[in-house]
């Protein structure tokens, strides 16, 4: 065994890159004034500091205005905004959402069509995790407020035509939004060329801090807020403003937006190089999602007879971090929602493993998982009842 | 801090009689690969005692712990205290179990009962 | 001039810890992972931190159990789940709130007023700030879902007795919400002596860092989540869990709870000493609040014959960093209506200072104002048409 | 970054025609403490022309420093160019002002207007 620890969860949370914190640092405790404080020094500095980043993040999103960025806590908060406010406080009453978005989409729907009369309409995906264009616009109707669909899942790493299925919302009146949590600092992701009107996204997941997110609000878009109680973000969301996780925000935009294009090429390969090697050294896999439109950090396989805790358990004695959709982790029966929309039996999903790049991954750390992965798939198959090797 | 304790970690990572007997008295399968755990257990009895134990078992770290820990249990035993065995006893064994995993542990007493219940049937008809 | 800064605005916001920093910092690119991710060490290692932040912060409050600390990325969210989750989901429509709370429990049940066909009741204050526990008991109805009381007030600092008034809350069978934004960290804020089965704080407030609060939800309550999508906080609060941020909550709790028996008095103590020394040296200035039931370290006064933003304007150049309830600073017409609520009118209102200390202030900080502030109130004044000095 | 402009804040700190001149000829009371903004502008008037400004203000750094300004640019100015002097102007000539402040700094145009009306009204009678 070697020492050194092989991370390859990059699609649940990323390493905050060290010149994101350097950005932060004075933030902490030497400038450390309430950006809405702006009758002294302290507090100009903060929000200067807040404008600033603001203006990164919007630089990588290509948008029109800076104002158009509303900064939250996460992009769950960004998603329970969207759905909370136009269906709760609007006339119109059903939203079109995908079976394969995150639950931070799904459950705030289903609270409200549980307690709230809420319509949805949930569209299945293909085998790839693509949703139909055409049944999207069979399933618009007068009453629907809100079209929500994400950019790229997370599961599979498919993406998602956006921008067709934004014209067709706004063909028919209707507002969408996209969770684009998974590209973000992947692949170019532009607000005008997607054509949302709202968007999520979270800093954690391209190396920026932890708890802190965005919500691009087209100009002209009415949202009520979420949360409410103070002036801070021209008034679109009040509490104390967090600075310093704001300009690492920033900073993290500015930095991904330089890596893009070197960078998705690069994790392209390494994820190609991946799949191969384990293909080729171990029998009876089977890749999923999109093998074309996909982001480029990720890969996610099912190993037919195991089960994908037990891959986790073993990996983690090498060092190896990566994830899997298996019930198992979830301590709940079903394996993840996702896996079984695009088709997979549940005794199959149970052995998915997603691995998830960075620019931190080396293409050692693809040779190494290519070396131990199979042995440890070979160690469980030998353990298990349904597997006759 | 470990989620699972270290017991469980020695027989996920070093599972004890793991296969099948050859020529088994009783064969007990539980779970469903459905649900992601599926249990096969076969027992050798002689003289009305345990005399050899081997399970095959997919599912996650604690059943496989659990199925491990259970044989090393049950090795030797008499019928009758190997249908007393209880997921608790196995779970106090293991130091203890997460409480998400209660489900899975359940199994391994559930496949030994299963596989003695198959002896008797055997023996009855 | 000097040049050492002198901060008086903690009750804004107040400078991170050297120590809580140092906790947090090898959170942010070491040990980064996320705490769901229990199947891999780096997941187990933020798990384990995060937990015992909880367990730090609920030491603090003396809760019971730290399954009663829910994690929010501010009491802003904390004080906007409350209010709407009572009130949007319950079948009782009514709520009782105080005059003087913060904008986030007055903006929450004025939209669900005007939106959602909730009743308010907002009970007036005295001249000092206090609540009429006989008002509270005579408006609380069969269709009450909630009292909702400040502990402090982060304007006056005036300490409301929030045992009395969640006793009488209880009797009739109706839930109690305080918000101790001001009092966490400054005085003992026990929650089974206040009996509120609800509480809201938010770190930067004690030293800890900006974008992370609590919602203490009393063992056996229920409440629907605000913001879903995840199972992390135990389903109450979903959001990829910010483990810097909680880790600095803890350490700050912690050293809160270390610091209060001394630093209570010696705040209280300069306070009393800026207002000796500013009231001998100004004609015309009041003090507002409670004189004894109050937060140790809040000083507010009104000073005739200025307008609050020219005086911080002023104090800033000699680098001093107060607030102000003067409509100036918030751009609107009112003045602060915490200063209106205690009756005070509008005119006085305008010339409110509010002074906030913390541990790092020193008495020659607070020397220092007494020498500048009276020249600067005397420079404002012989330009005012209000006043005949 | 600044919440005010150079010479904002140069006119802030530093108010020029501070006070009443003595018998003045037209006097111009304009705000409401109520609304935390008041100004009184007292003139002296030569030959038509505004010989002397002086103003008293209660408000913000906005209000101090657009009075400031005014009396600076009115000063010696017919009472017709008086009477044209826009609130615009006055921003523009501090180099601009925060768009929440434009609410006061409509006062001190304002004040001289009142302040030159007086004046007319007293030569009316
Ligand atoms: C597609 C998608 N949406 C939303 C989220 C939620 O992000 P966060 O936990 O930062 O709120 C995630 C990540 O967890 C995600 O991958
Ligand atoms: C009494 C009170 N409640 C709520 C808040 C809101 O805190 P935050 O901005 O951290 O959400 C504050 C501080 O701004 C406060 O003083
Ligand atoms: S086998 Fe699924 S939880 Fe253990
Ligand atoms: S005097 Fe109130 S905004 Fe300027």
């Amino acid at each position: 065994m070697s020492d050194k620890p092989i991370y390859m969860d990059n699609a649940a949370t990323t390493r905050l890159d060290p010149e994101v914190f350097a950005a932060m640092e004075p933030f902490f405790n030497k400038h450390f004034g309430n950006a809405a404080s702006k009758y002294y020094q302290e507090g100009r500095t903060a929000h200067q500091a807040m404008e600033s980043a603001r203006g990164q993040l919007a630089g990588l999103l290509g948008a029109d205005d800076e104002k158009e960025i509303t900064i939250t806590s996460c992009a769950t908060e960004s998603n329970n905004w969207v759905i909370n406010s136009l269906l709760l406080n609007g006339t119109k009453k059903h939203v079109i959402t995908s079976a394969i978005e995150h639950h931070a989409i799904l459950e705030p729907i289903e609270f409200l069509e549980k307690h709230h009369g809420i319509k949805a309409t949930i569209l299945p995906v293909d085998e790839r995790g693509m949703v139909s264009p055409q049944l999207l616009k069979d399933s618009i109707t007068d009453e629907t407020a809100l079209v929500s669909i994400m950019h790229a899942n997370n599961e599979i790493g498919t993406v998602l035509p956006i921008r067709e299925l934004a014209d067709i919302a706004h063909e028919k009146g209707v507002l969408f939004h996209t969770d684009a949590c998974q590209t973000v600092g992947k692949i170019p992701v532009k607000v005008n060329e997607l054509g949302a009107d709202f968007l999520s996204l979270s800093a954690h997941k391209f190396h920026g801090p932890k708890g802190t997110g965005a919500l691009y609000i087209r100009k002209g878009t009415r949202l009520e807020p979420f949360i409410r109680g103070g002036g801070q973000e021209r008034g679109r969301r009040a509490g104390t403003s967090n600075i310093p996780s704001i300009v690492g925000m920033g900073k993290a935009a500015e930095l991904a937006g330089k890596r893009i294009e070197s960078e998705a090429p690069r994790e392209r390969e390494l994820v190609e190089k991946l799949w191969q090697g384990l293909n080729a050294k171990m029998p009876k896999i089977r890749r999923n999602g999109d093998p074309e439109k996909r982001i480029p950090n990720l890969l996610n396989i099912c190993v037919a007879g195991v089960e994908g805790e037990a891959v986790l358990g073993y990996l983690d004695m090498y060092g190896i971090m990566v994830s899997s959709g298996s019930a198992c982790t979830s301590g709940s029966l079903d394996p993840s929602h996702v896996l079984l929309a695009i088709g997979l039996p549940a005794e199959v999903a149970h052995g998915s493993i997603r691995f998830s790049m960075s620019h931190e991954t080396e293409a050692s750390d693809v040779e190494r998982i290519i070396e131990i992965m199979p042995d440890v798939v070979e160690r469980l198959r030998q353990m298990s009842p349904t597997w006759n090797g | 801090m470990d989620l699972y304790s270290d017991i469980v970690m020695d027989h996920f990572k070093n599972p004890r009689n793991v296969g099948a007997v050859e020529k088994p008295d009783g064969v007990g399968e539980v779970g469903n690969p459905t649900c992601g755990d599926m249990m096969t257990i076969t027992i050798k009895v002689k003289d009305e005692h345990l005399s050899e134990i081997k399970f095959k078992t997919l599912g996650c770290g604690a059943a496989i712990a659990t199925s491990s820990m259970m044989t090393e249990l049950a090795q030797g035993k008499s019928i009758e205290e190997g249908m007393s065995l209880t997921r608790d006893m196995v779970a106090e064994a293991l130091g203890g179990l997460p409480p998400e995993k209660m489900h899975c542990s359940n199994l391994a007493a559930d496949g030994l009962h299963a596989a003695i219940k198959d002896y008797q049937e055997k023996l009855g008809k």
